[in-house]
């Protein structure tokens, strides 16, 4: 059925029973006359509403949705309101990456017995929503492709490195891996598997090496072609013993599945040297393919072999190349502060030190100010353009390190149904907010969904969002700590960070 | 930390002696002090009877020059002026105030969010320098001296805009004034006004006030007043033959700055503490205060005597009951 | 699915603002309705008679009625589906009145928004499931915490209603409060004889069991089945030896102890009985003054302790308990004065608090019931009592009234006249808050008949005056200020919560205000109720209150207990969160964040799960959101059943 | 005393004047009077400053504005401090100057006029010249008498100074004022 033209607006309501539900019905029997826009769904509890709930009427055409809950330290289930709270502002401050005015949502707290409060509290917020109009639908929007070259990533303007990237001589680099090896053949007895890398079906390529045997070490390697997160494949060796070897990086990620009990610290051994960056691939190609004339790199034309020194990426073969790492390196390398893995067994090789102090909070990524930079509308012409081009292959999710739901995602499910299978917008962009929200506080940002992504959406830019909105709310970064409690499992009667909205 | 010194206006006239003191105590104790280019008067209390933002923008020039000259705080010997100048920089987290205050100045209104603290000379010397550190330095203590402390009303009030010590009992100068080894009695009107600017026009509130000040201090046996404020001392010594004692009873009741007892109490010549431009002669305190530590002294002397004298005689019974035991048995 | 739909006019409640024959049309179409109707009043014998009618004549499986809000008759209906033979789980309601009817006049709008919120209803209950309580046992006992007045009458109600209570009191001896007090107002009858009495019941009870010097330290389980860890702190005497007999505090070489029963007014042995009629009439040791602990020698009540009870190296002991039900009594706190500098902030000896001021007029205190001065032992002729003292006061916090401060001061000021015929006393008083049976009387027979001169305006400073005080107050009556030289000041001191108690209500998980005392379920229908099932409140931990109110909530606190005991077996709601095991990855993070510690661990073929434990689970659902498969949905508030009214809103 | 009329007395934009620039709530006050019990100055005062609040609550403005206790008050923050509502009542006090000052009524000439001179000053040397303060005071009130027992005291210490200590940035202060004289005259 739909609103009422001209008259009324779609304003979804969520209402714990105990207080705000029974506010809403002492403002009735008070007969305190409020606007009709409102339709109020009745929930146990404040902790109960999903912010994907939030997430799903706004996309479905909600004009505005509004949660209320009992006051702080006077929840009925006693602590609900207080994950509510963290979650509800958590959502709010991701919505205007999508594009959606945080105005229309809101959460507030009304006890049973403010009727009045209730009501002003519908009326001022109906008004605010009337003020805000017709939600424009992302579907709708013009499409904004700001660096519209077809099947690219949009990319901010080079940021110089925090660090100067440079690899050491090729000696010294190849005495660190061999010491590196000799680790892992120490320990490799005691283990099933030691996780590394190796070369790939050409020079260029490096691919996840499964080492089982003490000939198997030799073939790993290490170099700025080692861009896969192999913490991803821990969760599968559950109740076994195996070693990882990881890049600074990596080691947050290992740190998480640690903290979230989704590996046992007894079953894992971690190795790690730092790391001077790995590359961008889609760079690397782009680069190359623009040196070559006659276009893309054939198979014929495949490298014979991939040096590094300095910050030199030099490839050998029919068609030789020369790269500045600073111009192929990943986006994610350029404001990386961990090179060194921050736990493990670490051969320390000579990570360079930073061009400067290190900053307060970690930089803004350049994706994410690309993000920043474009309007709420530009937003959502941008994410309507980038969803045109999902495939929904789930590649992101099958890359992420903290998708550990696996078989089980909500994404396919049909008890809980979250998304349909249709292919449109909506849908696919449904899912990566769903991706977003679960990966509040956990994600560290290892960069693995954007570059699994066979089309390029800057997926990263989303989770990158978040976590600026969980490290501003919360003052936590994921994979540091394994003893940490991430935030949006934890709550503060007084929340430092959160001001209460009012309404 | 950069110290920038805001002097205030009485200091070059009826307060020069807290001037002069505060300077001596302070290059005694190795606080810089940094005067604020060119300072100007805070007001006091006529510009904001008359209108805040001109009393904040009054203010504000001073705290303005203070962070051009790299200061981050700012310390001034005068309440009145610590008053103003701290609730100028309160007042400055209002957008509206700041603005209004903006309008008023030379310089732009954005120089106005962030002013460097202010802080009294008193908060200084005891947070910065500490009484550990004034305790050791201490060469002539200041023993047998009985003083009522007397912090004036606005040292610590408004509490939410003063921050500093208890709003109602402070007790930073008593604790100062025993490091230098002076006795602080007990004083209950530590914060009670003393009638303030009201001198000039009108005498009776100031004779009441003060009088009532000078009176509890006369009978908590105090042999002076140690004072941080201007004004106080103004009207507690130079209009002390004005004032109405409570029963009556004048007497000579000399009132220090605090500074001067500190720069005494820390070996500083007194002719650099202007204790001579007090009106009150100062010896009478230094006096009382010596007859205590001769009494002192001479009670403990008559104590050793008795003592001495007890255990003599007591000897001597033990030497008699031996040679009477001896007696015996030979 | 076969769903009926009855809207209901309410009379012209609903039927005025919202076309209820046209929902009911509208509703016809909706996704499995197979019949809609109007009804006049649904709630009604007729009307629930039609709704049981139409159930078996349409083979209906489930039910929607559009009425009133589901807080009033969710039960009613759930009854009558339940009485036509549906699970009554296959039933929805449709608030139209509370928030349709009533909140606006637009009859378009309002048959629009009508409509809606019955789809809505219709989508959930399409996908509804019928569900089942569970029965459990009952264990029969209570655990009463705390035992001032109105723990001990909750105690005795309890245990003379045949339960067994479990007592737990964190001094040495019960009593509380009113255990100080002299006198009690407004009938003047000493306190300890009225309270005396019943001390000596709770010890003779043989269904009592009483822990003093004891301290709940955990609380797990649910309505019906707590478990509790009670820490009994070391006595250093074995209570089962000692038999009260006083020789030990005789001899006690350290006389210096502070004197906590007596306010601190003077001080007492290191090893004491707090006062002649404590229960347990038992000694203890303070370790922190007695030479045994702080010099290590001395021994010399283990000398003289006829029954050899001494026992200097006893530890604290966790014994466990398992009640049914909860009753929290854990009383107030006194206001810290020394916050008010203005007073003296405790610099003055003869500024004192007014339960001082109780034992120094108590015939069994430390001046034998003479009103001597703290400072000087001298008898005061001037006694100036001062109101509010940490009462109706923003600037420390405590805006509230305390109530009963009005009251005591003019008892402590009538007896003040009777100790000290020749005195004179002021009361310095915001406003006179005297509303109990006789109270208002009281207070006019201090001023007329004991000639206490009560002055309307607050003190703004004491001021030491050689050996008297210069109270420097107003008489806003007057408009003037005034000035009392007083020889003593009474701070009547306001109540605030006990200390601890915000830790406590963590423990037994439920609210409290900004203030530390408890809240109650609902502040006129529910008052000792609290929103965990089993756990109720009495006293002054609710709030200030006086002692004829504490006793009669510790009474009513019983009753509560008495009659959730009634019943052999309790049901739980099956409203509660269930794991897909299937989902279940076993992170964990359903356990981390139930705020009732009611999922636990369990193995399942090699793999770690979660599991709810049904009879803990309160089904708020905070468990559903954390999960990220959805592997643990909340029944009858599932994903898929808030989705449904979601899409019901925005996707059609 | 004639019966107060308490609509007709009621001066709602009064009443908001004063909230607004004291940025105090004035419905926080229930006259316990500790202000007026711990004011130093109560002695002097034609309506003790808790009556002050009541009347200020009532929106009676000419009684406040009128009030002789307005100008006696010493700023001294005794009231503030104790209030048991927060309430700073010493700013009220402030604000009710300035309200006054800007209807032209002062109660208290002495005191203004004081006051006047003292700014006078600090405008015209950026500090304050303490001799020509007094000497300003006495040339408007002719209360040549003023204090002239104290010059016997006070003279021989040498801490008077015959002349005024000018800054450099003088006319800055002097634009302050002009500034503020622009600004209230709009």
């Amino acid at each position: 059925m739909p609103v009422l033209k001209g008259k009324e607006l779609r304003v979804v309501g969520f209402l714990c029973n105990w207080c705000s539900y029974g506010g809403a019905d002492t403002a009735g029997v008070g007969r305190f006359s409020q606007p009709t826009d409102l339709r109020i769904i009745r929930v146990p509890c404040s902790g109960r509403v999903d912010p994907m709930f939030v997430v799903k009427a706004l996309l479905g055409g909600a004009d505005g949705v509004l949660v209320s809950g009992c006051h702080p330290r006077d929840c009925h289930y006693s602590q609900g309101n207080f994950y509510a709270r963290r979650r509800l502002e958590t959502l709010k401050t991701f919505l205007p990456a999508l594009g959606i005015d945080p105005d229309r949502f809101q959460y507030t707290w009304v006890s049973a017995s403010e009727g009045q409060r209730w009501k002003n509290v519908v009326s001022s917020f109906v008004e605010k929503v009337h003020q805000l109009g017709h939600a424009p639908r992302i579907e709708e929007a013009a499409p904004y492709l700001p660096l519209a070259e077809k099947g690219d990533t949009p990319r901010a303007p080079l940021r110089p490195p925090l660090r100067p990237l440079s690899y050491p001589a090729a000696g010294t680099l190849a005495a660190s891996l061999e010491q590196l090896r000799e680790k892992i053949r120490a320990a490799l007895p005691e283990l099933d598997c030691v996780i590394g890398w190796q070369q790939g079906f050409d020079a260029l390529h490096a691919t996840p090496l499964f080492m089982r045997k003490p000939e198997d070490v030799d073939k790993l390697t290490w170099g700025p072609l080692n861009v896969h997160n192999l913490a991803t494949y821990l969760p599968q060796f559950k109740n076994r013993k195996v070693g990882v070897v990881v890049k600074g990086c990596d080691s947050r990620s290992v740190i998480e599945l640690l903290q979230e009990k989704l590996v046992e610290p007894d079953n894992v051994r971690v190795f790690g040297m730092a790391c001077e960056g790995v590359v961008d691939m889609t760079r690397v190609q782009k680069t190359l393919d623009a040196g070559n004339a006659d276009g893309a790199m054939c198979a014929d034309t495949a490298p014979s072999s991939v040096g590094v020194e300095g910050d030199n990426l030099s490839i050998e073969g029919e068609a030789p190349a020369r790269l500045r790492l600073a111009d192929v390196v990943a986006e994610k390398c350029r404001t990386c502060d961990t090179p060194v893995p921050l736990l493990g067994d670490v051969v320390e090789g000579n990570a360079s030190a930073p061009a400067g102090p290190a900053p307060d909070a970690p930089p803004s990524p350049p994706s994410l100010d690309a993000l920043d930079s474009m309007t709420p509308e530009q937003r959502r012409g941008f994410w309507r353009a980038q969803m045109d081009r999902c495939l929904r292959c789930y590649a992101c999710r099958n890359a992420c390190p903290m998708c550990v739901c696996r078989d089980h995602c909500i994404a396919e499910s049909r008890d809980p149904h979250w998304t349909t299978q249709e292919g449109n917008i909506r849908e696919k962009l449904q899912f990566q907010v769903i991706h977003a929200l679960h990966l509040a506080g956990r994600c560290t940002e290892c960069g693995e969904c954007q570059r699994a992504c066979p089309v390029n959406i800057p997926v990263l830019a989303l989770k990158q969002w978040m976590n600026r909105s969980v490290r501003t709310l919360f003052d936590y970064r994921a994979g540091v700590d394994v003893n940490a409690v991430p935030p949006l499992l934890a709550f503060a009667v007084e929340e430092k960070n959160i001001k209460e909205h009012g309404l | 930390m950069n110290l920038a010194y805001y002097p205030g206006c009485s200091g070059l006239g009826t307060s020069r002696e807290y001037e002069r003191s505060t300077r001596a105590a302070c290059a005694a104790l190795g606080v810089k002090l940094t005067d604020i280019p060119d300072w100007s008067c805070c007001g006091s209390t006529p510009a904001h009877a008359l209108e805040h933002a001109l009393s904040g923008a009054l203010s504000a020039r001073n705290l303005v020059g203070a962070a051009r000259a790299g200061c981050d705080t700012v310390a001034t010997p005068c309440p009145s002026c610590l008053s103003n100048l701290k609730t100028a920089r309160h007042r400055m987290a209002d957008d509206g105030f700041r603005a209004k205050v903006g309008r008023l100045l030379d310089q732009p209104a954005d120089a106005l969010a962030a002013l460097p603290d202010v802080q009294s000379v008193l908060e200084t010397l005891v947070t910065r320098v500490g009484l550990d550190a004034i305790r050791a330095k201490v060469r002539q203590p200041l023993a047998g001296l009985r003083v009522a402390p007397y912090y004036g009303c606005i040292m610590t009030r408004p509490a939410d805009v003063m921050r500093f010590d208890d709003p109602e009992n402070p007790t930073s100068m008593d604790d100062l004034l025993t490091a230098l080894g002076a006795e602080v009695v007990p004083f209950p009107y530590k914060v009670e006004c003393c009638g303030a600017s009201y001198g000039v026009t009108r005498r009776d509130i100031v004779a009441r006030l003060s009088g009532r000040l000078l009176g509890a201090a006369r009978d908590a046996g105090a042999h002076a007043v140690v004072v941080a404020c201007p004004l106080c001392q103004m009207n507690l010594d130079l209009r002390q033959t004005q004032v109405e004692w409570p029963g009556g009873k004048a007497v000579d009741m000399p009132v220090f700055y605090f500074t001067q007892l500190l720069g005494r109490a820390l070996g500083v010549p007194d002719a650099e503490l202007g204790l001579e431009q007090l009106c009150v002669d100062p010896a009478i305190a230094f006096r009382r205060a010596a007859q205590v530590v001769a009494a002192r002294q001479a009670e403990e002397a008559a104590q050793a005597a008795k003592a001495a004298a007890q255990a003599a005689a007591k000897a001597a019974q033990a030497k008699q009951a031996a040679a009477a035991n001896e007696g015996g048995r030979a | 699915m076969r769903i009926g739909v009855f809207v209901c006019h309410c009379g012209s409640n609903i039927g005025g603002t919202v076309d209820v024959p046209g929902v009911a049309e509208v509703a016809r179409a909706y996704p499995d309705v197979v019949f809609s109707s109007d009804t006049m009043y649904a709630c009604s014998e007729p009307g629930q008679a039609a709704i049981v009618d139409a159930i078996k004549e349409h083979a209906l499986d489930g039910v929607v009625v559009a009425s009133c809000t589901p807080r009033m008759h969710e039960p009613t209906f759930r009854r009558t589906v339940e009485r036509a033979g549906l699970n009554r789980y296959m039933f929805e309601m449709a608030n139209i009145r509370e928030h349709v009817s009533w909140i606006g006049k637009d009859r378009e709008a309002n048959s629009n928004k009508a409509a809606e919120l019955v789809r809505m209803a219709v989508e959930k209950l399409r996908l509804n499931a019928p569900l089942y309580p569970k029965s459990f046992d009952v264990t029969k006992r209570v655990l009463v915490i705390g035992g001032g007045v109105a723990g001990i009458q909750a105690a005795l109600d309890c245990a003379d209603g045949g339960i067994e209570v479990v007592l737990v009191e964190r001094e040495s001896t019960i009593g509380g409060k009113m255990a100080k007090l002299d006198k009690t107002f407004p009938t003047v009858d000493c306190s300890s004889c009225i309270l005396g009495p019943k001390m000596v019941d709770v010890s003779q009870h043989p269904n009592i069991r009483l822990y003093a010097h004891a301290e709940v330290e955990k609380i797990s389980g649910y309505v019906g089945n707590f478990k509790v860890d009670v820490r009994r702190k070391a006595t250093y005497v074995d209570w089962e030896l000692c038999t009260g007999c006083g020789l030990c505090m005789e001899k006690c070489p350290s006389k210096k102890s502070p004197d906590a029963f007596n306010e601190h007014v003077g001080v007492t042995t290191s090893i004491n009985i707090p006062f002649p009629q404590a229960i347990p009439k038992k000694a203890i040791i303070d370790p922190t003054s007695c030479r045994q602990f702080v010099k290590g020698k001395c021994g010399v009540c283990a000398k003289v302790c006829p029954t050899g009870a001494i026992r200097y190296d006893m530890e604290d002991q966790v014994v466990t308990e398992d009640v049914g039900a909860i009753i929290t009594a854990t009383g107030y706190d006194l206001f810290d004065y020394t916050k008010y500098a203005e007073y003296g902030g405790g610099r003055y000896p003869d500024v004192i608090t007014s339960l001082q001021y109780e034992r120094l007029l108590s015939a069994s205190g430390p001046t034998g019931g003479h009103v001597k001065r703290p400072s000087d032992g001298k008898e005061p002729k001037t006694v100036v009592f001062i109101q509010c003292v940490g009462s109706r006061d923003r600037s420390v916090d405590r805006p509230y009234c305390s109530g009963f401060c009005c009251m005591y001061t003019a008892k402590q000021a009538v007896l003040t006249k009777d100790h000290i015929p020749d005195s004179r006393s002021y009361v310095f008083y915001m406003d006179i808050r005297a509303n109990g049976k006789m109270y208002e009387e009281f207070t006019r027979r201090a001023m007329e008949e004991y000639g206490v001169q009560y002055v309307r305006g607050r003190v703004s400073m004491i001021v030491p005056q050689g050996d008297t005080y210069l109270v420097r107050g107003v008489d806003t009556l007057l408009g003037e200020q005034v000035e009392v030289p007083a020889d003593l000041v009474v701070l009547a001191v306001g109540a605030e919560s006990s200390h601890g108690a915000p830790q406590l209500a963590e423990k037994l998980r439920i609210s409290y205000d900004n203030y530390g005392f408890f809240m109650e379920s609902h502040c006129k229908l529910r008052p000792v109720e609290t929103n965990t099932a089993g756990v109720y409140l009495a006293g002054a931990c609710q709030g200030p209150k006086d002692i004829p109110s504490s006793v009669g909530q510790g009474s009513a606190a019983a009753a509560k207990v008495l009659g959730l005991f009634s019943r052999g077996r309790l049901e739980s709601d099956p409203q509660i969160s269930q794991v897909d095991v299937r989902r279940c990855v076993g992170c964990g993070k359903c356990i981390t964040t139930c705020p009732y510690g009611a999922i636990e661990w369990m193995e399942l073929r090699g793999e770690m799960k979660a599991r709810v434990i049904e009879t803990v689970c309160q089904g708020c659902g905070i468990c559903t959101v954390t999960c990220p498969q959805g592997a643990i949905q909340l029944q009858h508030f599932t994903d898929n059943q808030i989705l449904a009214e979601v899409n019901a809103l925005c996707l059609s | 005393m004639d019966v107060t009329n308490l609509e007709s007395v009621r001066d709602d934009d009064f009443i908001h004047a004063v909230m607004e620039e004291s940025g105090q709530d004035l419905t926080h006050c229930y006259q316990c009077g500790n202000c007026t019990a711990g004011c130093p100055c109560g002695f002097a005062y034609d309506i003790q400053v808790s009556q002050i609040m009541r009347n200020l609550q009532a929106g009676r403005k000419d009684k406040v504005l009128n009030s002789r206790s307005i100008w006696l008050c010493l700023s001294c923050s005794s009231c503030t401090t104790r209030c048991p509502n927060n309430i700073d009542v010493a700013r009220v006090m402030d604000v009710l100057r300035h309200i006054a000052r800007r209807e032209g009524r002062v109660a208290e000439k002495g005191v203004t006029t004081f006051w006047d001179a003292f700014l006078a000053s600090v405008r015209r040397h950026g500090r304050v010249y303490e001799l020509g303060v007094v000497a300003n005071y006495v040339a408007r009130t002719g209360r040549v008498w003023t204090d002239i027992d104290l010059l016997p005291r006070i003279a021989p210490k040498g801490k008077l100074s015959p002349m005024p200590h000018g800054i450099k940035g003088r006319d800055e202060i002097a634009r302050i004022f002009q500034r503020y004289e622009e600004e209230r005259t709009r």
